[in-house]
């Protein structure tokens, strides 16, 4: 991990208030792996003070560029809204554990919800590149959207679905409804990011499911140092104790972390 | 140039220190710049037993800083010094403990259990924690407390050279009267300020943004008050002072040398720019010599009022 | 939608306000913004005589901030009341006098004068100024004193309808124990906060930046503060307590509602953006309707802890 | 006066360190004269939270523009600098009252230093005009910078005169040095803007003159609110009395100022 100021080379709207960013990844640093986050200082005072967390969706080793695809919400992401290539950006990464592989035999699904999805995209065009070389299934990408309106204009890896509440495309119900009624040949492998409400009914089902004692879900908390030292970041674990969201995880067996306090 | 500074009979290499529970135990910024070019390292509080903290969220953002209520987290006594000690000992620079308990005797057991181990530079005592409920804040805006306290723990010390540094909290009337309390206690330094109460309200949930409500307030939005605090206490003590609360520069350092402090820390605007502290190091020879001051110390002379 | 709120039985039209020493009289204000539709207007200090104020340099910029030694410039009463007061009554806004003093005597001479003149809605009595020698702050920080004199003020004054609101400083170990005096001296309602002391040290000229030394910190950097205050005393006195420190949006205003602040004042915030105040105004109503309250009051209610 | 969100039409360095930003000023507002300022916002958030106060230095009502000349010093004018065309800019003006006409028979003498070029630019050139229509005598300019490098690449009316510290371009010396020997049938009336030195020069050069009981200083002060609200500005006067800079000035009769006070 190093702290440097880069570039951005692209800003791009992928949604009403969704944007990708792309900047410059020096061929120094080691590559950010899908699950890993970086964090930017957002403006030039100290208003907002703390950096801000945003998951890879994206690296170019060709390019030499990084990229996430971040929700504009408040006056850090409105900041990151207004950057225009060849604006100096202020990134400390990569940080974080990443996504592990999935079990053989299993078929990762990865689920996605609404800032979820930079990272899941990250790790469905990884999984489908390891699949081709034969080293796990094929997997499949779901994301979930309240409308058709606010689904991304992204690429997405073949075998993507989309689900809408209204039904106005793709499947009609929420992410964690395709999955309740998937039929699929193979185990399902879950991988997850998007709200703690989905997180917990995605929990839920893997907890019903005998064969899954285990999944991946990317975290998100708060954060302020970043890189493990203020203890500020953690998140509860249903054995009563706490880790890390920065530097223990963000990605955490699904099956361990405690979502009802979480969402409290 | 010498950037040696004294206090309370222990050299620190230079005045540059990094602030209590910012920092870890150490290893957390190890790859992000060379750590024992500091001239200390004030280790997160440590209390008798391990403290898994307080609930999430534990963080807000305020206008130029930061809530934070994590509730003095800490793997305890015992795991401290088989776990973190090791690597915290191999460190060229002074490793200083934050000690904080819930009643005096828990400070206590902290200090005679660290006197028997190696590796220590000095003790921090931790009396102005916002984020507690017993202890901490409490103990430290008491005058007769404050003064009892360090004097027990000044009697239990076996190792003189390992200073007794008093952490004040801002969170009082008259923290003149606290600090002149510390010393007559026995304290070999002070160090102030921690941080300010505060609260952020979430207006969309309509509750605090803190699991525990209010919180400790840092960053460059309590510096003003930090200079003040230490301007004032260096015109009641004799001991030095180490001063912190929004530095994030050689600017801002400056300011608290010249209000009184002999040594500086830095916390909140490390996780803006972790890398300020060997800045501010950096610069602080240069600006001597330019002053034509030989010691960091002298810097408190020039201060016109 | 309703927004009147009752202070100490004064009905103001709104409960937005502009905070004393931010806005002058009034008039400066007016090519900016329709000052008449503000709540109240709270004057900058009036002591028995004019007050040239402190030396110059008065203020300092600071992290989301600003330090201000003003020093209670003004016109004196005589002056006030000739100079000023014609243009104020004009205003449909309630007028209410920051009042400020040397000693106790001096705060009372202000009020039984004011009671002889009309156009006048209330009484703020600043009792926590940290930008004079005598009164103010040392006032404020007393609990007898606090108590003695809100009674004293109670005690001379003729119109019960004006309420006396006692503004609390956050310079204290505990700001409730003051409301709770200033409760039990007869207050109608507390406002709170005042600024924090705070310094800045111009590095280059090696002397505070503020010819006085320190000054009072404003701003957002203590918007924490000042929403912790108003927590605190909200859960600590029965009468209203009116809520401020670095508001400057409809979110921020209602940090203070939801705290439990009945009104609000908008002070450093106007240097940034003056129509802010009415941006805030704006804002309540439909915020009221979209959570279904019928009253500002109710906000407070809403609070989960 | 009025707050509005302005655009930059252009950001242009006119010597090292200084710049000079133009932006749209509504045909709506009253046209800002000579001395008087205004105030803009710097940075997105409240770091740093006090507006920033820039005299005017041109208005250009057929265009529908306003100017200032600006030294980057700071974090706001740091910021300043980096506007580009099309940036928004918030604005809040015009603001003080500007300098009053010369005497009838005196030669109006203007005097800048540093961050005064500005003021004193605007101020030529409308003397100028003036002069050209009969209203007043024909105005000198008189700039004083420490080396030759400093002097600004601006367009300088007839007759200015440029002193230098180092002698390597124009008059050697300081402007107050060069209106002392300054020979001339018509009395000088002075108008000045910079460092406070060389302010209490001229007022002990304008006092030893028996002929001149008053001359215009346009001063400078820290400000809050900019408008005569806050009584943060306000400049120390001989008479032991204090008048705000932004309300009752900025442009003072400087025989009054006490300028050993306001050096202080
Ligand atoms: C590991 C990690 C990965 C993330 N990846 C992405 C991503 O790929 N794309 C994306 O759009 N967002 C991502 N986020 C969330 C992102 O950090 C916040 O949306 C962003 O910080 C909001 O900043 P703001 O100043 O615009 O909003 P603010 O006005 O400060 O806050 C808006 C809301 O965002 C949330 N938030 C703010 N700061 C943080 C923070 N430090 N940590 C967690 N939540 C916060 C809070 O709920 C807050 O109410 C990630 C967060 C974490 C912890
Ligand atoms: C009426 C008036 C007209 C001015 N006209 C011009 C002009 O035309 N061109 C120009 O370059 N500058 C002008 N200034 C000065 C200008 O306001 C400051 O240089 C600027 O505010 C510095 O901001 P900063 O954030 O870059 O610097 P900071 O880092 O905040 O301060 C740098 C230094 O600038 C001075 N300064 C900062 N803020 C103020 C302030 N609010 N008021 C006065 N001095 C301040 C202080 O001495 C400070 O040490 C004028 C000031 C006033 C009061
Ligand atoms: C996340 C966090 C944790 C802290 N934990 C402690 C602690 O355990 N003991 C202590 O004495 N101070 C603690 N502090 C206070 C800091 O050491 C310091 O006094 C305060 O943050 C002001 O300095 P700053 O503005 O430079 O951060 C903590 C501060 C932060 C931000
Ligand atoms: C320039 C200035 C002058 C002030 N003068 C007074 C005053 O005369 N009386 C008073 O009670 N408070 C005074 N205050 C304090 C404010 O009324 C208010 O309590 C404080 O600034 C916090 O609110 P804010 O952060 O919204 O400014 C002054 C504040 C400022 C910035
Ligand atoms: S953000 Fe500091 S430990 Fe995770
Ligand atoms: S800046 Fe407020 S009175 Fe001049």
């Amino acid at each position: 991990m190093k702290r440097f100021d880069s570039t951005v080379t692209e800003l791009q709207p992928v949604a009403s208030d969704y944007f990708r960013i792309t900047f410059q990844w020096p061929v120094t640093l080691p590559l950010p792996q899908p699950g890993c986050f970086l964090t930017v200082s957002a403006g030039s005072g100290f208003d907002p003070a703390l950096r801000r967390p945003f998951a890879f969706s994206d690296v170019d080793p060709a390019r030499g560029t990084a990229a996430f695809i971040f929700q504009r919400r408040g006056r850090g992401t409105a900041w990151l809204a207004e950057r225009r290539p060849g604006d100096s950006l202020d990134v400390l990464g990569p940080l974080g554990a990443g996504f592990r592989a999935p079990p053989s035999g299993a078929r990762p699904v990865l689920v996605a919800g609404g800032i979820g999805l930079g990272p899941m995209l990250f790790l469905a065009r990884q999984l489908h590149q390891t699949a081709a070389a034969g080293r796990n299934e094929v997997p499949i990408l779901v994301l979930g959207y309240r409308s058709a309106s606010q689904a991304p204009s992204v690429d997405l890896p073949p075998g993507s679905v989309i689900c809408t509440d209204d039904g106005m495309r793709g499947f009609h119900g929420s992410a964690v409804a395709y999955l309740d009624q998937l039929a699929d040949a193979l185990p399902p492998y879950y991988y997850a990011c998007g709200p703690v409400a989905m997180m917990a009914a995605i929990d839920r089902l893997a907890a019903a499911r005998a064969g899954q004692a285990d999944w991946q879900a990317a975290t998100e908390q708060w954060m302020a140092c970043g890189v493990g030292a203020c203890q500020g970041c953690v998140i509860p674990f249903k054995d009563g104790g706490f880790k890390r969201c920065c530097a223990d995880g963000p990605v955490f067996n699904g099956r361990m972390v405690d979502w009802v306090g979480l969402q409290e | 140039m010498d950037l040696r500074v004294n206090i309370g009979g222990l050299t620190l290499a230079n005045p540059v220190g990094v602030a209590s529970g910012t920092f870890g135990y150490g290893d957390e910024y190890a790859g992000l710049f060379d750590i024992d070019r500091l001239g200390a390292l004030y280790t997160k509080a440590v209390t008798p037993e391990a403290r898994a903290g307080n609930r999430t969220p534990r963080l807000a953002d305020t206008p130029a800083g930061m809530l934070n209520s994590i509730g003095l987290a800490n793997p305890g006594l015992d795991s401290f010094i088989t776990d973190k000690l090791p690597a915290l000992r191999q460190r060229r620079c002074a490793v200083i403990v934050n000690v904080a308990g819930t009643c005096p005797e828990e400070y206590q057991a902290v200090v005679e259990r660290l006197e028997t181990v190696e590796g220590l530079a000095g003790y921090e005592i931790n009396i102005s924690c916002p984020n507690v409920k017993a202890g901490g804040l409490a103990l430290g805006t008491d005058l007769k407390l404050v003064e009892s306290l360090t004097r027990r723990l000044r009697d239990c010390r076996q190792r003189p050279e390992r200073p007794l540094i008093v952490k004040l909290s801002p969170n009082v009337t008259d923290i003149a009267e606290i600090a002149r309390a510390a010393e007559a206690g026995g304290a070999d330094a002070v160090s102030c300020i921690n941080t300010l109460v505060g609260m952020v309200i979430d207006v969309q949930k309509q509750r605090p943004v803190l699991a525990m409500g209010t919180g400790g307030l840092s960053g460059p939005a309590i510096r003003p008050v930090g200079v003040a605090c230490v301007y004032k206490v260096s015109r009641a003590v004799g001991i030095p002072i180490i001063g912190l609360g929004g530095i994030g520069c050689l600017d801002d350092a400056l300011q608290y040398f010249l209000a009184g402090a002999s040594a500086i820390q830095i916390g909140t605007a490390l996780f803006r720019r972790p890398e300020c502290a060997l800045e501010i190091l950096d610069g602080l020879a240069p600006w001597l010599e330019a002053n034509h001051l030989s010691s960091v110390t002298e810097i408190k002379r020039l201060l016109k009022v």
